[in-house]
């Protein structure tokens, strides 16, 4: 009897560990080797202008955070309006204003505060520059790199600056790449006809994941009553629910074509929509433009809604979802 | 209606221009709004920029309160009645003042603009307001009768040219000393702000301050207008001081355009 | 005295008259010296089978309708679900479904019921079958023609086909510029880069005005409770709001770089948004989508919803807000 | 809610398959809906197809009639209970009854489907309901208890393996000649509809009758189910007798899945 009595919690025990495992979904994950506790990733240049901001998207639930992309130089961007509203999302023209990468490496020298992995991201002119910030940033303890090849509304940068094509993507990331042991992540953009091309020549040249998308278009807006684009560089890249189904195509597109993982980026702004990048065949998905919509924690609100819909439908972990959509 | 839809620009011609100092003007705009005493809407001027102003009337027409700076605000005071502006908002988190009984306003300078609505609610709800409007010279004296009218004014000048000589800390020592406050509530120059937050903090008193700093979307994205981990056009501009005692950045940095972060001197 | 009681009505008439000449905005504008009561057009393949159909969007008051699309050989176009819903807008794969060009012309052989211009559309694999269908719709009653190279969904056709190009395009329009003498109207696609290249390439091979836009993408919509991609063809093309900005950016860049007259087309609901695309330098604007949330009388409702803000603004014309944005 | 939003697809579950008759299955399915009698849903089998069918019970869960014709019914009849079925709508206008004391309803086969929640609402709303009801054969005959229960149900077979024996049309004439009603109900192939609105004119009677059409998208876009100016999915299915009367198309034309406008034989 006192041998049964005292078996008796122990069973209980493994009884729980059993059930929680055989029923509870988890939504840990990992992107190159970097393990995060959900697939969520704050997106680059929403907050992500000081350490500050990101601990926010941290307290927010996020599995990761990027800071906003850093230039060589100090640049105070495009004029406001940096921002157009219209009814399926917005467009912004902030223009990469920014510190320059002498004050981001001060601002990001000490990332022990950080529990989740931070990802740098850095934008040039030119392979030669994207290879000085590369190095730069490689001494910190950044868990990867992001390369925005895309952006659509900075002259001089991204897509204004012809780096939305294989070529240009391999001479970057090849610089790049020479530079740093550390996870290369480039961000392309959905709005190119040749995406499957461009992520192939980024793989080829040593990236260990592409970020899709950036800001589609870009798009204009125009206020009527004073008859001017409300954007003060009038064009500007459109984010938000409205992109979702392109970014969604787009993550499909790549995930029979790349073999290295893909973070889906663009228009999530519920649990289901992170869903649905995965089983586009995203690895991890960003969050944008939602934080204006649903505040800070809105990745711990899209994690409650993954996982009751991961319960309901019997799903225990992120992998499985993970290019579901293809078979 | 969605943060997209309410986030869209709205038409708010310029009905009545009033100059209400040699350095503010008033600005009555046609466009329709409610919000709290506190909060901001951005105003646009087309081809020119859009900036954070806080609302000193809202309902069937709003009002806000601009003093000349720089290049934007100097834009603004060479328009006419009839302009087009634009506006987006409210946004931000106003005042509080639930259960509040007698209070203790504020204001330096330009800030008063944030308080003037404040003390009109305050006197709906019939909690008695003493109000300290600190100036830097009796011309700069602004809102004097509309504050009048709810509240106990008083006008402090640097220098001495109208109401009591100094500047608004040394002058609310003495309230404080004399007074029994539930709530303090401040807006103006920030180190004067800190200096506010100081004496709340030795006489143990609730305060709420209304922050500044530089703003581009107001939606919460752009990370502009951080105060430690806040951001100032969500979490703010209204703060309460068990906030601000907290934060390492009040009265000591704030970012600049590009995102600089400088030392507030 | 007799004199003047006779007159005194008269006076009333002129006076009557040049108040509503100074105060009454009209909506009457032309597309290459064809006139339109109003400048709304119903966009191809909504509705547009039928004469029947097209009588439905005339009786919601459309300045211009357009036939959907027609091919050579009848096609019966993608299985069902053909399109797919997501909160701003929607995407539709119907694959160039159409009865084919011998049906087309019997269906529509007398044009006579129609009070506003029908406008043909035919779609084919390359520039030869193209000028066939050009030649056989030049017989009938049609005010114009549209070319549209750039629907994103339907193999063999359009995108699909390599038709958004500057150098298709060219030899399209150029082989269907020799069967007719009607404005060739060519539609293009503004998810693509080269825009403006395709335009002028247009304008040049003689194209009488370009529509702009298709549907962009193509976008995917996965049904994560089955994790199915919605559509049977996987991706479609992407329609409403969610577009809009896309559209009049592009519409607002090719107003720049083309003479000959646009029609803007994407993602309108509403008479501000037709304001929004005539102010980046639309002539005319198409509705398509709109139809399903406003009804078939969505043309009379944005008409309304232009001349009351017309009327509060002060414009008197089409025309005064013709690329308004641009000054 | 706005129509992309009501558009979308929904998570429909089969909970329960029955099978009515030897051609016709009855499936239950897990999603809440609410829905006049008349309107239909779009059901979606992925990698299938996505067709319309009307409810035959709405609420906490609804039900769909399918009778076994071609590739995508043959596929909804190899499902079993718990698989995934996709629906969106409501779409289009049901039957409507303001005012009626006394009806006759009259089915055609499957198109039983369209009236038996008609026959239930009529009855809640106190109309005394004849139910003319006609299939091919004994084994055929559907929704006998559940019509008998709310109204006076004659069937007829056209073998008279069961009731009478005939065609709907024939013994309507009997009923029209004995009965004064005040409106009449009517779904079933098409050119039995034909007849049956021919003797509402002869009896000036006014009524309803619910049209299929060829549907791709169901929200009045894509034209495919049009019916002279109509769409079948938006302005119908339900028609009026003075709409149908107007048509030149009715009984005579429709349009195959290309478009093609054929001859009804
Ligand atoms: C929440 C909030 C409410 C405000 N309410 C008022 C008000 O009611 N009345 C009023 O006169 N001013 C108010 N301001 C300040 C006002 O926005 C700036 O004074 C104005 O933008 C100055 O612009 P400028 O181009 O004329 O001056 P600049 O020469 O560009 O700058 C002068 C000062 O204004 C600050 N400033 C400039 N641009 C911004 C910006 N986009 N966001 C924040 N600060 C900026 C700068 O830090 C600088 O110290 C408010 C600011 C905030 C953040
Ligand atoms: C408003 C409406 C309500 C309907 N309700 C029911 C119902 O409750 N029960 C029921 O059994 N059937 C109903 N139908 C018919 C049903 O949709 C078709 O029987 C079914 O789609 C046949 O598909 P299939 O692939 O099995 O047959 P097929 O061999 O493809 O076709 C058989 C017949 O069905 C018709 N059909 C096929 N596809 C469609 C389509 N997409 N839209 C309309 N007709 C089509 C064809 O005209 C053909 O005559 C309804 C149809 C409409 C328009
Ligand atoms: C305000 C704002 C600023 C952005 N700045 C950057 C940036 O600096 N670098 C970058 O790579 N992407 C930037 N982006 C793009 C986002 O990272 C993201 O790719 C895009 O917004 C789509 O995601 P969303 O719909 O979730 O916002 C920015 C987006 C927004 C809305
Ligand atoms: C259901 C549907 C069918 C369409 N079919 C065609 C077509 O046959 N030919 C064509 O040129 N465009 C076709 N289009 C594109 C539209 O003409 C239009 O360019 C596009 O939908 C954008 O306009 P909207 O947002 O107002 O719908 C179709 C669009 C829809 C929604
Ligand atoms: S102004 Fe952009 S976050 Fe506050
Ligand atoms: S099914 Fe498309 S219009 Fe009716």
């Amino acid at each position: 009897m006192q041998h049964l009595k005292e078996a008796t919690p122990c069973f209980l025990n493994l009884f729980i560990f059993i059930f929680g495992w055989v029923f509870l979904p988890s939504l840990e994950t990992e992107l190159c080797n970097v393990s995060l506790k959900n697939p969520l990733i704050l997106a680059s240049g929403v907050l992500g202008l000081s350490k500050n901001n990101l601990l926010r998207a941290q307290r927010g639930g996020a599995g990761a955070v990027t800071i906003k992309s850093v230039s060589l130089e100090e640049r105070s961007g495009h004029e406001t309006p940096n921002i157009a509203f219209f009814e399926a999302g917005m467009l912004n023209a902030f223009g990469y204003c920014n510190p320059g990468i002498e004050e981001a490496l001060k601002e990001f020298s000490d990332l022990s505060c950080f529990e989740v992995p931070v990802i740098a991201s850095c934008t040039a002119s030119n392979a030669s520059d994207f290879a000085k910030l590369v190095e730069a940033l490689d001494k910190l303890d950044f868990a990867a790199i992001e390369l925005p090849l895309s952006c659509p509304h900075t002259p001089g940068y991204g897509l204004l600056a012809g780096q939305g094509t294989p070529e240009a993507t391999k001479e970057i990331v090849e610089a790049c790449r020479k530079k740093t042991k550390k996870p290369l992540l480039v961000k392309i953009n959905a709005s190119l006809p040749r995406i499957g091309e461009i992520a192939l020549a980024a793989e080829k040249a040593g990236a260990n994941a592409i970020t899709c998308s950036n800001t589609l278009g870009p798009g204009m807006v125009i206020d009527i009553n004073s008859t001017k684009p409300v954007l003060a560089f009038k064009v500007g890249g459109v984010s938000g629910p409205a992109i979702r189904p392109i970014v969604v195509r787009s993550v499909y597109d790549l995930y029979k074509r790349i073999k290295i993982p893909i973070i889906g980026l663009g228009g999530v702004l519920r649990g289901e929509h992170v869903i649905e990048l995965l089983m586009a065949g995203a690895s991890c998905v960003g969050i944008g433009t939602a934080i204006a919509l649903r505040g800070h924690n809105v990745f711990e609100k899209c994690c409650d809604e993954m996982l009751a819909w991961m319960k309901k439908h019997g799903y225990k972990s992120i992998g499985e979802l993970i290019g579901l959509a293809h078979e | 209606m969605n943060e997209f839809e309410r986030s869209r620009v709205r038409e708010a011609r310029i009905l009545k221009i009033e100059q209400e100092t040699p350095t503010v003007k008033t600005f009555e705009l046609g466009v329709s709004l409610d919000a709290v005493p506190g909060q901001f809407v951005m105003v646009w001027l087309p081809r020119v920029a859009e900036k954070p102003f806080t609302l000193i009337k809202t309902g069937n027409t709003i009002a806000i309160a601009v003093k000349k700076r720089g290049g934007f605000t100097e834009k603004l005071f060479q328009l006419n009645e009839g302009s087009y502006l634009g506006i987006r908002g409210p946004y931000g988190k106003g005042f509080s003042w639930g259960g509040v009984k007698k209070v203790c306003v504020v204001a330096g300078g330009i800030g008063i603009a944030a308080l003037v609505r404040l003390a009109e609610e305050l006197a709906k709800s019939k909690v008695s307001v003493d109000f300290i409007a600190g100036f830097r010279t009796k011309s700069e004296v602004l809102f004097k009768e509309r504050i009048e009218n709810v509240a106990n004014l008083h006008i402090i000048t640097e220098d001495g040219s109208f109401g009591t000589k100094g500047i608004c800390s040394d002058v609310l020592m003495d309230f404080l000393k004399k007074n029994e406050y539930d709530k303090l509530y401040c807006c103006g120059p920030e180190l004067m702000m800190v200096k506010v937050l100081k004496l709340c903090k030795k006489f143990n008193l609730k305060a709420e301050f209304a922050v500044e700093r530089y703003m581009k979307c107001a939606v919460g994205l752009c990370g502009q207008c951080c105060l430690d981990e806040w951001l100032v056009c969500r979490d703010g501009p209204v703060f309460s001081s068990e906030q601000l005692l907290k934060s390492k950045e009040f009265g000591k940095f704030y970012y600049t355009k590009s995102g600089k972060k400088v030392a507030i001197q």
